[in-house]
């Protein structure tokens, strides 16, 4: 059953990739986008990440996916019919880069010895029974990663700060 | 005079002060405004000249070691020290240094009018910088003050030059920093060589010239020093950035830069090349090389120099052609010969200093450096035209000034090793008359046919109080040189004593220095 | 018995104040020209005075020494120790004697020549700084203090040359001088290095002790060494291939030219080379090329003078060709004969040269009187000046028989002894060479007859051309001129009495002058050494002249000779009438080369001046901006052009860069995986 | 299904790239970006099948740094739009040698 569900799932992700590469209206990509981000949000719980399931959904495809898409509003991208897809060139040459990267990934993940089992699906599912899905991930978050945590907060205010002067009209 | 000198601990802090006392007056220039930069300027370089007279006195010439030495650590991790003192080499140089630098300022009161905090300051750094490369006892000091007197140099003829200024400091910074990089990369090979040896990295003067070096160890860092050095001077290929330098700098540039900044060069070749590399620069090949360049600085910048339309472009190549009887004196490697070269240096930077500050001083009244502009100047500039002439004259070795007695000793000097290039250089007797008369005849002697020249002024009383002093140093020399000889004897001695002994009885052939053959060790004399 | 010299320094410094002085009137009250009056001849004759009582008290020492006087240490520098020291001796007191005496007449003289001049105490300042540089250069006792002297007096002629420097050609004139001389000083400097390398010293006395043990007669090296000491007297006293600069140095003032082109400077290379006598006498090649360098010299410069129409160049070509006779004599090895021409020379032609000054300073005079822009100088525009100017008619009549070689004047006793001793010399490796050289000595001295005779028919006899109105402001020279022209006019009758020789002395009637060879035993000291290598390695002199003859008979045969072609040609020219310069037709044939100085200036233009510029314009433009400066540039250029290709890269498009990092991506895996 | 999700991760990563290279629009350009940090995620995801909980930590981490990124992102190409008026990259040739 999971196994048929992963694979649903995992055919939506890619044809909304393919979707998103290929689509002529910023608005079409963007959905297919979001049709991707749901999809692998499907994948995480199949997985038996749910806390990660859960975020990607609310802030992906949630709030990044919504700021995209104010963009593309604010900017009023809607009927650019320009085509802006590269010549025939790049688009051969851009697929042949993508095809010998994934080769070359794929071929580092069937190495033997590339992944070694440290039972993590095992201390998973002990976390999960012992601390819910939240407290599973907010432990090692909150204790052994504080410092990166508090980092990432940082990092975002910084972000924050920056964006709004970056797009104010006028300084 | 000694006991007060002692009284007062002159030897401990002279030489401190000599370095960073321009820096001090540095601040004070910029602290001031742009109307009294020039005065505390002349003050602070005048202020240096009066400590520095006393090394003359202080100075023990019978003594060949460092005087007025003194160790402070710098980054002694590195085995970088703070080390300075004199010699009879560089005291010369200190004092022409001192000496020549307020009479620079004072002669350009007139002729900077812009940013003048700015052009002073920057005077001020340059003296650091070349009081700092005579004194530094630690490579890397020195290499730090021969690259701190790049800066402001490249600043004074960029900013204040004249229309083609660019072009002449970016040339002039290009061409210096080429050399001084390979200087740099070698000096860290002897440095490196060193720690390799004794254990511990050491920048120290003293240390480093004990590295024992193969031969052809010597032959590339030698090369790397000496093209350092061949284009300060410069030697005859390597010399176009000095007529543009010197053309378009302005006149206290332009006479810091030929009494002074070309003696580094020199200045160099007697203090780290021959003791440093001692095989290397008394190979036969290598003598001769150098040899026929100072005979072509000598001879070719002459003629050169002949057929130049601006006077400063003539002064700035007769520069090339008198460094030529200086690299002539050092590479005869005789007494004589090294003695020819610091009398040369001393004369030239008296010489032809006085002649851009005479050229300078027509310029200010004129406007241009043309010679076909003037003519019969010394109808209304009879005081200008006489000093003109005897400068001329000191210029071209006239017997009684300074010029002859440099050249007459060094072409002695050379003759008795190289007795051919001796008399080939010596031609240069006769092409110095062939550039300099021409020059003076159409620049003071002729009609006064030019209506514009007809009212010029006569030397004010500054111009004159400036070149007194240069006339005066220039008929000393020529006339009475022994307090100069005497001081620098010893030290000359030894020297060419440290490279007699230092260097390997048996010749090498040129080609056994690209063969692989194994290497002999050349150990260290001492 | 050790002679102690009496103010030596005096001598030296006497004029040295005068220049100092002098030259501080010109800067400070150049209207006051009574300072420069007193000043500029007092110092000279003051001089004059000391050295005379030097030269008496040495007179009645006995066994002289050379007196070296050391002042301070000059250039010591390891084994090379040059002291400024002075060396007197019987040589030197006697060019001094010459300067300061002659000197004197000569700055006397120039206070009436030059009254009139703005210039006035310059003029002094030069003439008493040439002085003192003509004594250092004599008095110096070693080579180094010499040249000090020897390039000083190139200076100072370079500035009285150029006196009038408003004068194009004048300054020109001067330059000239001083390059061409430079070329000597060049072989003079060489001639220094060679010695100091071989004998270790450049003192006199040490050079000349040293020598004869050092040097094996005729050695390479003392050849090599007296050949470049002979370039370097060529130049200073204008010998065939230098003398160019002469002429042309007849620019400066007419007493300038007195004193320092014919009396003193243009004499050095003579002393030079009698002052080196060991040296020469060492190198029988060396002494062979000066005698007939020497020679050449007299008889190529006695043909230009000639034709020459300019009182003054006639007379700087008869100088040129009596520095030939005087090099003969101190190449032959006859250095007491050499240095005897030096001295009658020095007074004749001072006379001749400032009988011509005063000539011309009436010329000048009469033409200024009229506003007539005739030149002063031409003879064609003179003629019968006898009548107007007496004495300096006369005065000139003597020292034109003085150089002629009449007797009983003072030339005839100095080059006849000359041409006696290139004859007897005629022995030896090189006797043919000196066969050749008494005839050309004999040939020039029936040129130098012929030319001196046009010059006074010309000048002072036929029928005044210079103009009616002109010849009314003619007039005689004041006393302060003419004083000095009566002086050495006795000094050219007398002069010649100090060295009779005994042949002469012997003949009846010529020989009444009741003198004997005193200047030749006065100079013994100094040259016996070279007298003694002569004899040692010539062998027994010759004692008939190359075609038969003793010296007696030679110089009664020159006197007639001389005395016949004087008579011929005066007769030959007061027959013909002359035209004013502007009115005369131009020369042609033969007479038009010689007028042109046999194209040598144009030779010299041609092979030398215009190559070494030409050669000087290629450095500069093809290999200085060209090469060098174009391999500089170019570097730069190449720097820049590669940055151009670099920023190609950068397009500025994302994709582009994106592909980029993709690569690096690619490259990065490909490590890894493979 | 871990081993499954490290190749759907490998083919997500690659479909981004083509879309890197071959897009000119600014936004699906930084979408294509987004694409590809979620390709590394579902990486670190599978990964902490084998490794243990870090694997999502790290998820997170990087979803904090792709926020920042897009917001970052976004305002730069609204302040370019806004002196170019598009937000094709062919006409941001700033940059250009």
């Amino acid at each position: 059953m999971t196994t048929l569900l992963w694979y649903i799932f995992a055919a939506l992700a890619i044809g909304g990739g393919v979707g998103m590469v290929m689509g002529r209206q910023p608005v079409a990509s963007l959905l297919s986008l979001v049709l991707t981000f749901f999809s692998l949000a499907a994948i995480y719980i199949l997985l038996e990440a749910h806390f990660i399931a859960a975020v990607q959904i609310i802030v992906y495809a949630g709030a990044i996916m919504v700021l995209f898409l104010f963009v593309i509003m604010l900017l009023n991208l809607g009927h650019d019919y320009r085509a802006d897809l590269r010549g025939l060139a790049w688009i051969v040459v851009g697929s042949v880069s993508a095809g010998v990267i994934g080769y070359m990934l794929s071929r580092a993940l069937t190495t033997e010895g590339a992944i070694v089992d440290q039972g993590g699906a095992e201390m998973i599912d002990a976390a999960l029974r012992n601390h819910n899905a939240v407290g599973a991930i907010a432990l090692p978050m909150f204790r052994d990663y504080v410092v990166p945590f508090e980092l990432t907060a940082v990092l975002l205010l910084v972000a924050m700060v920056g964006a709004v002067l970056l797009a104010k009209r006028r300084v | 005079m000694d006991a007060f000198l002692d009284v007062i601990g002159y030897s401990t802090w002279a030489v401190h002060f000599l370095v960073f006392f321009p820096l001090v007056g540095m601040a004070l220039v910029l602290a001031g405004p742009d109307s009294r930069a020039k005065h505390t300027a002349f003050g602070v370089s005048l202020v240096e000249f009066i400590v520095s007279a006393p090394l003359w006195f202080a100075f023990n010439a019978a003594s060949h070691s460092f005087q007025f030495a003194s160790t402070v650590p710098w980054i002694p991790q590195w085995g970088i020290y703070y080390r300075v003192g004199i010699d009879g080499i560089s005291l010369f140089l200190v004092l022409l240094t001192t000496f020549v630098t307020p009479l620079a300022i004072l002669g350009s009161f007139r002729y900077v009018q812009k940013r003048e905090r700015a052009f002073y300051a920057m005077m001020m750094l340059l003296l650091t910088g070349v009081v700092g490369v005579f004194v530094a006892l630690d490579l890397f000091l020195f290499f730090m003050f021969w690259e701190i007197m790049l800066v402001p140099m490249y600043f004074i003829i960029g900013i204040w030059g004249g229309e083609r200024r660019i072009y002449a400091a970016i040339k002039f910074f290009l061409y210096t920093a080429l050399g001084s990089l390979l200087m740099l990369v070698a000096i860290l090979y002897l440095v490196f060589k060193y720690r390799a040896l004794a254990g511990g990295l050491s920048f120290a003067y003293a240390d480093l010239l004990q590295v024992p070096l193969t031969f052809r160890e010597q032959f590339w860092l030698f090369g790397a020093f000496a093209l350092a050095f061949l284009i300060k001077v410069p030697v005859m290929p390597f010399h176009t950035w000095l007529p543009d330098a010197h053309v378009e700098a302005p006149t206290p540039g332009s006479v810091v830069l030929a009494a002074i900044l070309l003696k580094m060069g020199a200045y160099g070749f007697l203090r780290f090349l021959l003791p440093l590399f001692p095989q290397a620069a008394t190979h036969p090949t290598v003598v001769l090389i150098l040899l026929v360049l100072g005979l072509l600085g000598i001879t070719y910048a002459a003629w050169v120099a002949a057929v130049q339309p601006d006077a400063k472009k003539l002064i700035a190549y007769t520069s090339v052609a008198h460094m030529g009887f200086v690299v002539l004196g050092i590479f005869a490697l005789t007494l004589q010969g090294f003695q020819g070269a610091m009398i040369v240096m001393l004369s030239h930077g008296l010489s032809t200093g006085a002649m851009f500050l005479l050229l300078g001083m027509l310029y200010e009244r004129r406007h241009t450096r043309n010679i076909a502009d003037f003519g019969g100047l010394a109808a209304v500039m009879p005081v200008f035209a006489t000093l003109f002439v005897f400068t001329a004259m000191a210029s071209i070795g006239l017997p009684g000034t300074s010029g002859f007695v440099g050249e007459f000793l060094a072409l002695i000097g050379t003759f008795q090793t190289h007795p051919w290039i001796a008399v080939l250089a010596a031609t240069g007797v006769i092409f110095a008359a062939y550039y300099m008369l021409p020059m003076v005849q159409r620049i003071v002697f002729n009609d006064l046919d030019k209506p514009e020249n007809r009212e010029l002024s006569d030397l004010s009383r500054r111009e004159f109080a400036v070149l007194i002093p240069l006339m005066a140093g220039i008929l000393w020399l020529g006339l009475y040189p022994k307090p100069f000889l005497e001081r620098m004897e010893v030290s000359l001695v030894q020297l060419l004593d440290v490279v007699e002994r230092k260097r390997i009885a048996t010749a090498h052939p040129l080609s056994e220095l690209i063969s692989l053959q194994p290497e002999t060790v050349v150990g260290s004399g001492d | 018995m050790s002679f102690e010299p009496t103010l030596l320094w005096a001598i030296l410094l006497l004029p040295l104040t005068g220049f100092v002085v002098n030259g501080l009137t010109a800067f400070l009250a150049p209207e006051r020209k009574q300072i420069p009056t007193l000043v500029g001849p007092g110092v000279v004759a003051a001089a004059f005075v000391i050295a005379l009582v030097n030269f008496f008290r040495m007179s009645g020492a006995e066994h002289l020494d050379p007196v070296i006087v050391s002042y301070w240490s000059w250039m010591p520098v390891g084994s090379l120790q040059i002291d400024a020291a002075l060396q007197l001796d019987q040589l030197s007191i006697l060019m001094t004697l010459i300067i300061t005496g002659v000197g004197s007449l000569i700055h006397i003289f120039s206070i009436g020549y030059m009254k009139a001049d703005p210039g006035y105490p310059r003029y002094f300042a030069y003439l008493n700084l040439f002085v003192f540089f003509m004594l250092v250069l004599v008095l110096g006792a070693n080579f180094p203090v010499m040249f000090v002297g020897w390039e000083g007096v190139g200076l100072c002629s370079y500035l009285l040359i150029g006196f009038w420097f408003k004068d194009r050609e004048k300054a020109d004139a001067g330059k000239k001088a001083f390059i061409v001389n430079r070329i000597g000083d060049f072989g003079f400097l060489v001639a220094m290095f060679l010695i100091f390398t071989n004998l270790g010293s450049l003192d006199f006395r040490d050079v000349f002790a040293a020598a004869p043990e050092m040097f094996t007669y005729g050695a390479p090296v003392v050849t090599a060494i007296t050949l470049f000491l002979f370039l370097g007297a060529t130049g200073k006293s204008a010998q065939i291939p230098l003398y160019v600069w002469l002429p042309d140095a007849m620019a400066g003032p007419t007493p300038v030219s007195a004193l320092i082109h014919a009396a003193t400077m243009v004499t050095a290379g003579v002393y030079m080379v009698a002052r080196a006598n060991v040296l020469f006498a060492l190198a029988p090649l060396s002494s062979t090329v000066v005698a007939f360098v020497g020679a050449l010299t007299a008889l190529f410069a006695a043909t230009i003078g000639l034709a020459q129409n300019d009182i003054k160049k006639v007379l700087a070509y008869s100088t040129v060709s009596q520095l030939g006779y005087m090099f003969i004599g101190v190449g032959v090895g006859a250095y007491a004969a050499g240095v005897f021409h030096l001295m009658t020379h020095a007074f004749f032609k001072a006379l001749l040269f400032l009988g011509a000054g005063a000539v011309i300073h009436a010329m000048h005079e009469a033409f200024h009187a009229t506003h007539k822009d005739w030149d002063p100088q031409d003879m064609r525009n003179m003629g019968g000046l006898r009548r107007f100017m007496p004495i300096t008619w006369i005065t000139m009549w003597v020292a034109t028989l003085a150089i002629a070689g009449i007797w009983p004047f003072a030339g005839f006793f100095s080059k006849d002894e000359i041409i006696w001793q290139a004859a007897v010399h005629a022995v030896g490796p090189y006797a043919g060479w000196a066969k050749l050289i008494w005839f050309m000595a004999l040939a020039a001295a029936i040129l130098t007859a012929v030319y001196m005779t046009r010059l006074m028919i010309l000048t002072f006899h036929g029928e005044n051309r210079s103009g009616k109105e002109e010849a009314k402001h003619l007039h005689e020279v004041p006393p302060v001129m003419w004083v000095p022209l009566a002086v050495l006019a006795v000094l050219s009758v007398v002069g010649g009495w100090v060295n009779v020789p005994h042949e002469i002395a012997d003949l009846p009637v010529l020989g009444w002058i009741p003198t004997s060879e005193w200047l030749h035993h006065w100079l013994e000291p100094l040259t016996h050494t070279a007298d003694a290598i002569i004899a040692g390695n010539l062998g027994e002199l010759s004692d008939t002249a190359p075609v038969g003859g003793g010296a007696g008979a030679w110089a009664v045969i020159s006197f007639v000779l001389a005395a016949v072609v004087i008579a011929l040609t005066a007769r030959t020219l007061l027959g013909r009438s002359y035209r004013p310069a502007h009115e005369a037709a131009p020369a042609t044939g033969f007479l038009r080369v010689l007028q042109n100085k046999w194209y040598v200036d144009e030779i010299y233009d041609a092979i030398v001046v215009r190559p070494v510029i030409a050669t000087s314009r290629f450095l500069w433009r093809y290999v200085d901006q060209l090469i060098i400066d174009g391999l500089v540039n170019g570097a730069a250029h190449l720097a820049r052009g590669f940055g151009a290709i670099g920023s190609r890269l950068q397009t500025g498009q994302l994709n582009t860069y994106a592909f980029a990092v993709i690569i690096g991506v690619i490259l990065l895996l490909g490590f890894v995986v493979l | 299904m871990a081993d499954q999700s490290l190749f759907l991760a490998v083919i997500l990563f690659a479909i981004g790239t083509v879309g890197v290279l071959v897009r000119r629009n600014a936004i699906i350009l930084f979408m294509c970006i987004e694409l590809m940090l979620n390709a590394v995620n579902l990486a670190f995801v599978a990964f902490s099948r084998s490794v243990g909980i870090e694997g999502q930590v790290f998820v997170f981490f990087v979803m904090t740094v792709a926020a920042a990124e897009a917001a970052v992102g976004l305002a730069i190409i609204i302040s370019i739009f806004r002196h170019l008026e598009s937000v094709d990259v062919k006409d941001f040739n700033l940059l250009r040698g």
